[in-house]
């Protein structure tokens, strides 16, 4: 069977234009997530037996459209439309503009992912920020507005900035296929330094990172609770990815020491910011960042350690998974009903990274390579800020497991679910396999 | 057939040591009233009034008791003191102190003085429990520079059983070491508070807290009371006696070596008793916070003192 | 085998989480709970002990994609395993009366056994760092039963820390060796080694709360249920020691620590630590008005005596420290169910508001009281005889620091041992109208007794159990009979105390028999020649604030200990993070300035 | 042996270990620390002072009583183990001595508590403490201090006077 991974993408986009034309909307998006959530299973089996796929659209590269699936991309599709999927079934009145934003959003993170091609990665984070911004101010209160207008202004600056990197990379290599790039990217002029630099920030907005996050915890405070677990498993993970291949495109020492760095402030400063934070919303947020950064410190051990790879799965999935269930059971103040106790527990307890969570292992091997690679300030961090981390998710538990307000199954059973594939990947830790097989990042 | 006879026979010789002792527990009573007494420029009551008191006390008509665990008072002091003398060395004669060593018949010692607490807790007396309270407390305290000047002579003669110490002390007594004259003069002091007597017997204090403890014991409970009073009398000093001063063993071997040690060990306890009672007559009573600050200020830096010295001493 | 077991309990992990009614859990949790006590009776097999022969295979290996898990049985492990799981049956009977629906405790319950299993069981650190985790897991599920914020957060935040630095050590050990086998580790006398040492070793103190990792056990224990809180002070405090003799002792490779051992300030220090930790915790237990803060505190402490003989690290020390950690096993646990059985009737949990339960509930009083001459090291239990040996250890090693304070502990818990005894169960009656616990409830406490009494008059049985380990570790074994110790500086004769005691006993009996006695009321009492009576209410518990002259002069020294430290340190944290969140002022603009900040950082940081 | 032969023996030890409860509420009181100290010496008979009831067998009523203090009285006389001896002191407990008509003390204590021994005077000097206490002595020896077999044998007579007294302030003569 061939299967084609720009369906993946044109699908929900074509969808998303067509769904004012349709009635059900609720319906018409459930199964549209489903059949790209099988697809991007059917894909990823593919992928894992018979090795990566190309696809390229109207041209050939370096002048066409070009999507290039991996393992790891694949695996990625796979967690994004499934957690997209279950997170829009806690979702209790859809109306079909939110079905329409909603749906792109998803198309472009997955677009993100599998494309091959810098400038279609542009196109997609663009797609995916501006349904982004619209999908926070959803709630159209003071909190949302002011979230979606930081997160616009800060979209904005750093939408321009990708496009002046993307340009400078253009002038230098004269094509903007990933991969075309990789191969022919040595020392590097002052164009291509800058064009990394701009690239970076442009993306680090997108992916949460240091300090260039400053709309993180007010777009999250603003958005619904549905609305801030996708931002959190589909734009930043994207985001978060997409530097992957950034730091593969430009494999210098000196980028993975300033995405060390980067990454160990995060971590720190999200750490802490999260420690002293009252509202729910908020100190999860800062949460993520800090979790962004520990993943950031993982893709900066790829060059050194073959652990890093397996980290940086680890870590990327359970965070978005448990990080979803989390933003999902924060619109109540309480737990209220066992399915969501258990789910909450699990998804702390995984963002903690404790067995047998899918968490654990991302902590695992990050210490593992952190050791091999004998950078001792990294265990200090780590250490730090999972002891910061226990106790600020110590108290956010305390809080919610007390408050007994009766959740709806709509409410209580989709973050169980994702709570499930977190304990589920803990406990079968296949992915392990997978990524030891897939190796590496490809353009 | 032999080895039975002779267990029997050493089951005896265990027996009459233990009475005996405990019997001169009760005389050193009457003794010791009648000493206080002659400081105090009187007459004193006949030393065996101590005989006298617990044979009333006895044999009293009436015993009220306030439940099971106030008779626990009765079974327990008289039982752990005498199975505390069973485990020291009397003039020598190891009895079953070769079964056990010194922290044993530390442990051992609590037992009375548990039974006792409980039976004080038990009869509801507010006065019991706070004397029980100073009582643990003055433990406390004197157990500090005790149990270290114990330590001491623990690490000198390499062993911590009793009969070894009382033997290998034999021809040249610990006290004439000089660290452990300074050991010796510390535990002394320990002694006091062990016996309760000036300025330590806060626990009885029959002027503030009506004798504390004791306060709802009359009858055959205060007389088992009496005789456990009795035997730390003999305990104590014999064990002070058994860690500083040779136990008292002047000869080896044959009956007459025993005789003779067991009047050095009289002798040897009764002077101990003696200095005891002189300190008791010439001092009024500390307050208990006082007490404990004199034992883990002042004594407890002597006795680490000595400590140290011995321990440079092995070491060297 | 192994499997079946695990199997089994998984099963019932999943069938109990089902079930609301709480007779049923605790019948199906009692019946499993034997599975895995059965299955350790039968590996004594192996290390000499016939008790029953069933014939469990003894190793296990479990794949899963790329990772291995090695499981087998070592005599250690055999020891712990014993102690631990001889301790739940008890609980789980205790339970049957004592929570009225099945909210939780036991699925969790099984799980622990589950967790407990899989570390004693483990033959590399993956699975024992798996299995540990999952411990602290199913620890903090049992804590958020209850909810306490302040327990919540202490007991996660340094079971976090631990995990991380258990973790960091395991990696660094597995960077040193490339494996993660017990068997092939190989612990070497150099730095890196002392590193990951030191970080197992941390990590292993803080479950078994040394001072001053300590602040996390009084809030814990305070605040959770009691059948709980009797397993995780008597048993899973103890698999902190069992991390800590695995590493120092157990693991073969740990053989090339016996020269470094004799010589080594890590280790002393390790029993000064212990010691000290003894020491304070006394203090702090005799000043605690909370009835279950003065058993967290005297935990503390008693757990600070097997931290002693570990670091002593000699033969008779490590019987020493088994055999305390036995003991306090279930001393512990009867302490604590006993509690539990005063709260369950009284409602109450301050020494100063109860008084007088013995009189209504003398089973549990009895039961209270054994233990608590356990606690106390009266030589009337098997207590004495695991402190004796410790006391003798550090005395054949002329450890004069060590011993002193050791003992001055040892004096100090007959000072708490009373203050529960007097305040709880004796002096004023105030609870005329409460029954005597049921019947599961008291039984369950007296099967805990039980083994403090057989290996009261049968000390050398104990000895028995850990010559294996002794041996396996490279210590001599001692010389023993069933009721004699012998040390190179003295004997204990247990036989020789009872038989003793017997004959002393005779007079007082004597004395006890034939004088008639009759019973008064407790109102007829002489306190000035008053009356109580006469007055509506006068109190007669002297209870409240009971060592107040005592404390009035420790006191002063005992503050600004650990947990001044910690709330200062805590304060820092604060501090520091008020000022990350400052970073995030709300203000787009600075957002924007950090953007391009950000953008000439790097370029500039690159470009040069 | 025979219960009489242990009561005899019973009786020499009680006569010569004679523990005292003071019941100072009276000056006849200040009497007392003469005879226990080095001048006249009462511990050369065996006696002591004793602080509880519990522990002591003479009940000594050192002068007056008012109806408030007699309630004390009998609690603490109820409180001592048998046998027990009241040696009442000075002329208050005898007839109410100069408090005779006040309207609070009571003025025979024998109505209300079995005395074995009256010592008259007021104040009796310590060379009579010292007599009536050998008096007491030797009346114990002989069985005749029976104070305590009477009480209980007319305890409903006792008991009715106290209430009367607790009542009324006394009883009628």
């Amino acid at each position: 069977m061939v299967i084609h991974p720009v369906l993946l993408i044109a699908i929900p986009l074509l969808f998303a234009f067509l769904m004012p034309l349709l009635k059900r909307a609720k319906a018409v998006t459930i199964i549209i997530l489903l059949f790209n959530t099988l697809l991007a299973i059917l894909m990823f089996h593919n992928v894992y037996n018979n090795g990566p796929l190309y696809e390229i659209i109207a041209f050939s590269p370096p002048i066409g459209i070009y999507l290039y699936v991996d393992n790891i991309a694949a695996l990625l599709a796979v967690m994004i439309n499934l957690l997209a999927f279950i997170n829009f079934l806690s979702v209790e009145k859809v109306e079909i503009k939110f079905a329409m934003l909603y749906l792109l959003a998803v198309a472009s993170s997955t677009g993100i992912v599998i494309t091959g091609d810098i400038f279609n990665m542009f196109v997609f984070f663009e797609i995916a920020a501006v349904s982004s911004y619209a999908l926070v101010a959803w709630k159209r209160d003071k909190e949302a507005l002011e979230g979606a207008i930081k997160y616009m202004v800060l979209g904005s600056i750093a939408s321009v900035l990708m496009l002046v990197g993307i340009a400078f990379l253009y002038s230098e290599f004269r094509s903007l296929n990933i991969y075309d790039i990789m191969n022919r990217m040595d020392e590097g002029s002052v164009l291509i330094l800058l064009s990394f630099a701009f690239l970076l920030t442009g993306i680090g907005v997108e992916a949460e990172i240091f300090p260039l996050n400053g709309w993180v915890p007010d777009a999250y405070q603003g958005a619904a609770g549905s609305i801030a677990s996708l931002l959190s498993f589909g734009p930043s993970k994207a985001g978060i990815y997409a530097i992957a291949r950034l730091l593969m495109i430009f494999s210098w020492q000196q980028s993975y020491d300033l995405a060390l760095s980067v990454g160990i402030m995060t971590l720190l400063i999200g750490e802490l910011a999260a420690f002293r934070q009252e509202n729910v919303k908020r100190m999860l947020a800062y949460s993520s960042i800090g979790q962004m950064g520990l993943i950031l410190i993982s893709l900066s051990m790829l060059d050194s350690t073959d652990y890093a790879i397996i980290a940086f799965f680890f870590l990327l999935v359970s965070h978005a998974a448990s990080k979803g269930a989390l933003f999902l059971l924060s619109e109540r103040k309480g737990f209220g009903s066992n399915a969501s106790k258990y789910a909450g527990i699990v998804s702390v307890m995984s963002l903690i990274g404790m067995p047998p969570m899918a968490g654990f292992w991302g902590k695992w091997y990050i210490i593992m390579g952190a050791m091999q690679m004998e950078a001792w300030w990294i265990i200090a961090a780590i250490v730090f800020s999972s002891v910061v981390e226990a106790a600020y998710f110590a108290r956010y538990l305390s809080t919610t497991m007390q408050e007994e307000e009766h959740a709806s199954i709509i409410a209580a059973y989709p973050p169980a679910i994702m709570a499930t594939l977190t304990l589920l990947l803990g406990i079968l830790p296949f992915i392990y396999k997978i990524a030891t097989i897939g190796g590496v990042i490809n353009g | 057939m032999v080895t039975v006879v002779s267990g029997l026979i050493n089951v005896l010789i265990i027996a009459i040591y233990a009475t005996v002792a405990m019997m001169i527990g009760i005389l050193f009573m009457g003794i010791g009233r009648k000493i206080v007494a002659r400081v105090h420029n009187r007459v004193g009551p006949p030393i065996y009034q101590g005989f006298i008191d617990i044979a009333k006390l006895i044999l009293k008509k009436t015993n009220i008791t306030h439940g099971w665990i106030y008779d626990l008072a009765l079974l327990f002091s008289i039982t752990g003191i005498v199975l505390t003398i069973l485990f020291l060395p009397i003039g020598g004669v190891k009895l079953l102190s070769t079964e056990g060593d010194a922290f044993l018949v530390l442990y051992l010692l609590a037992i009375p003085a548990l039974g006792f607490a409980l039976g004080a807790g038990a009869s509801g007396n507010p006065n019991s429990a706070i004397g029980v309270m100073r009582a643990l407390v003055m433990m406390l305290s004197y157990e500090l520079p005790f149990v270290i000047s114990m330590v001491a002579l623990m690490i000198y003669y390499d062993t911590t059983s009793i009969a070894e110490i009382v033997a290998s002390q034999y021809g040249k007594w610990a006290i004439l070491i000089p660290p452990f004259a300074i050991s010796a003069a510390v535990a002394d002091m320990a002694l006091q508070g062990m016996l309760m007597e000036a300025p330590f017997d806060i626990p009885i204090a029959p002027h503030e807290i009506a004798s504390g403890p004791m306060a709802e014991f009359g009858g055959k409970h205060l007389g088992s009371l009496m005789i456990y009073k009795a035997g730390t009398i003999v305990a104590y000093t014999t064990l002070f006696v058994d860690l500083f001063l040779g136990g008292g063993v002047v000869m080896k071997g044959g009956i007459v070596a025993d005789v003779v040690n067991f009047i050095v060990w009289f002798i040897l306890i009764f002077l101990v008793f003696t200095l005891s009672l002189l300190i008791n007559t010439s001092f009024p009573r500390f307050r208990i916070e006082q007490a404990f600050k004199f034992y883990w200020k002042y004594e407890a830096v002597l006795a680490i003192i000595a400590l140290v010295w011995v321990y440079w001493m092995v070491i060297s | 085998m192994v499997e079946m077991v695990f199997a089994v309990l998984i099963i019932a992990f999943i069938f109990t989480l089902f079930i609301k009614n709480n007779r049923v859990a605790s019948i199906i949790s009692l019946v499993v709970s034997l599975f895995p006590l059965a299955a350790f009776l039968d590996w004594g097999r192996e290390f000499g002990i016939n008790l029953i022969s069933i014939g469990f295979e003894n190793t296990m290996n479990i794949n899963m994609a790329g990772i291995t898990l090695h499981f087998s049985i070592s005599p250690l492990a055999w020891f712990f395993g014993i102690m631990l799981f001889s301790l739940i049956p008890p609980i789980l009977l205790y339970s049957y009366s004592f929570f009225s629906k099945n909210d939780g405790f036991y699925p969790f319950m099984i799980l622990l056994m589950v967790s407990v299993m899989g570390i004693l069981l483990s033959s590399d650190f993956l699975s024992f760092f798996l299995f540990w985790e999952l411990m602290a897991l199913g620890i903090f599920i049992m804590i958020c039963r209850n909810g306490d914020r302040k327990a919540m957060v202490r007991y996660l935040s340094y079971s976090v820390l631990s995990g991380v630095l258990i973790l960091a050590g395991i990696a660094l050990l597995y960077h040193m060796n490339g494996t993660l086998l017990f068997a092939e580790i190989m612990l070497k006398a150099d730095f890196e080694t002392m590193v990951a040492i030191t970080m197992l070793i941390i990590g292993f103190a803080i479950k078994a709360a040394l001072m001053p990792l300590h602040t996390w056990v009084p809030p814990v224990y305070s605040t959770s249920d009691e059948p709980f809180v009797a397993f995780l002070s008597g048993g899973l405090s103890k698999i902190g020691y069992y991390g800590m003799l695995l590493l120092l002792f157990a693991m073969p490779g740990a053989r090339v620590m016996e020269a470094y051992i004799n010589s080594s300030i890590a280790t002393y220090l390790l029993a000064i630590i212990g010691s000290l930790t003894a020491f304070f915790a006394t203090f702090l237990a005799i000043f605690e008005d909370d009835l279950r803060k003065l058993l967290a505190y005297s935990s503390i402490a008693q757990l600070g005596y097997i931290a002693v003989g570990i670091g002593t690290g000699s033969s008779i020390a490590m019987a020493g420290a088994l055999f305390q950690a036995f003991n306090h096993a279930f001393f512990k646990a009867t302490l604590f169910l006993a509690a539990g059985s005063v709260a369950y009737r009284t409602g109450k949990w301050k020494i100063s508001e109860l008084g007088g339960v013995a009189y209504k509930m003398p089973l549990t009083f009895m039961a209270a009281l054994f233990a608590i001459f356990a606690l106390a090291a009266i030589p009337i239990t098997s207590g004495f005889a695991a402190k004796w040996l410790l006391y003798e250890a550090a005395i054949e090693r002329r450890y004069v620091f060590i011993a002193p304070i050791m003992l001055i502990a040892g004096v100090g818990a007959f000072l708490y041992s009373f203050r529960i005894l007097y305040g709880v169960f004796l002096g004023e009656n105030r609870y005329p109208d409460i029954k005597e616990a049921p019947k599961p409830m008291v039984a369950g406490m007296f099967l805990l007794v039980m083994p403090l009494i057989i290996f009261l008059i049968f000390p050398g049985y104990m000895l028995d159990m850990m010559d294996s380990f002794l041996s396996s570790a490279g210590l001599a074994t001692i010389s023993h009979s069933p009721y004699v110790i012998h040390t190179t500086l003295g004997n204990y004769n247990t036989i020789a105390v009872i038989v003793g005691m017997m004959f002393a006993m005779i007079p007082a009996f004597l004395i006890y028999v034939l004088r008639k006695q009759h019973l008064v009321d407790f109102e007829d009492n002489f306190i000035g020649g008053e009356i109580p009576s006469l007055y509506e209410h006068i109190s007669m518990h002297a209870a409240h604030n009971f060592y107040k002259p005592l404390k009035d002069v420790v006191m002063p020294y005992l503050e600004g200990g650990a947990t001044s430290i910690y709330s200062s340190l805590y304060k820092v944290v604060e501090k520091i993070a008020d000022g990350a969140r400052k970073i995030y002022d709300g203000v787009v603009q600075d957002y924007a300035i950090y953007v391009m900040l950000f953008l000439l950082i790097i370029a500039g940081w690159l470009l040069w | 042996m025979k219960y009489e032969e242990w009561s005899k023996i019973s009786r020499i030890a009680s006569k010569k270990s004679l523990w005292i409860l003071h019941f100072c509420t009276g000056c006849g009181a200040i009497e007392m620390p003469p005879v226990m100290t080095s001048r006249f010496d009462m511990e050369r008979f065996g006696m002591a002072p004793m602080a509880t009831p519990r522990q002591a067998d003479v009940l000594l009523i050192t002068g007056y009583l008012t109806v408030k203090t007699l309630k004390r009285v009998i609690q603490v006389y109820e409180q001592m183990q048998d046998p027990k001896y009241v040696v009442a002191f000075g002329s208050c407990p005898i007839n109410g001595g100069m408090y005779w008509d006040s309207y609070n003390t009571i003025n025979q204590l024998d109505k209300y508590l079995p005395v074995d021994l009256y010592l008259a005077g007021c104040m009796p000097r310590p060379e009579g403490i010292i007599n009536a206490m050998m008096e007491l002595m030797e009346m114990i020896e002989k069985g005749e201090a029976r104070g305590w077999e009477k009480y209980r044998k007319n305890y409903e007579k006792y008991k009715k006077n106290q209430e009367m007294a607790f009542k009324f302030g006394k009883v009628e003569e």
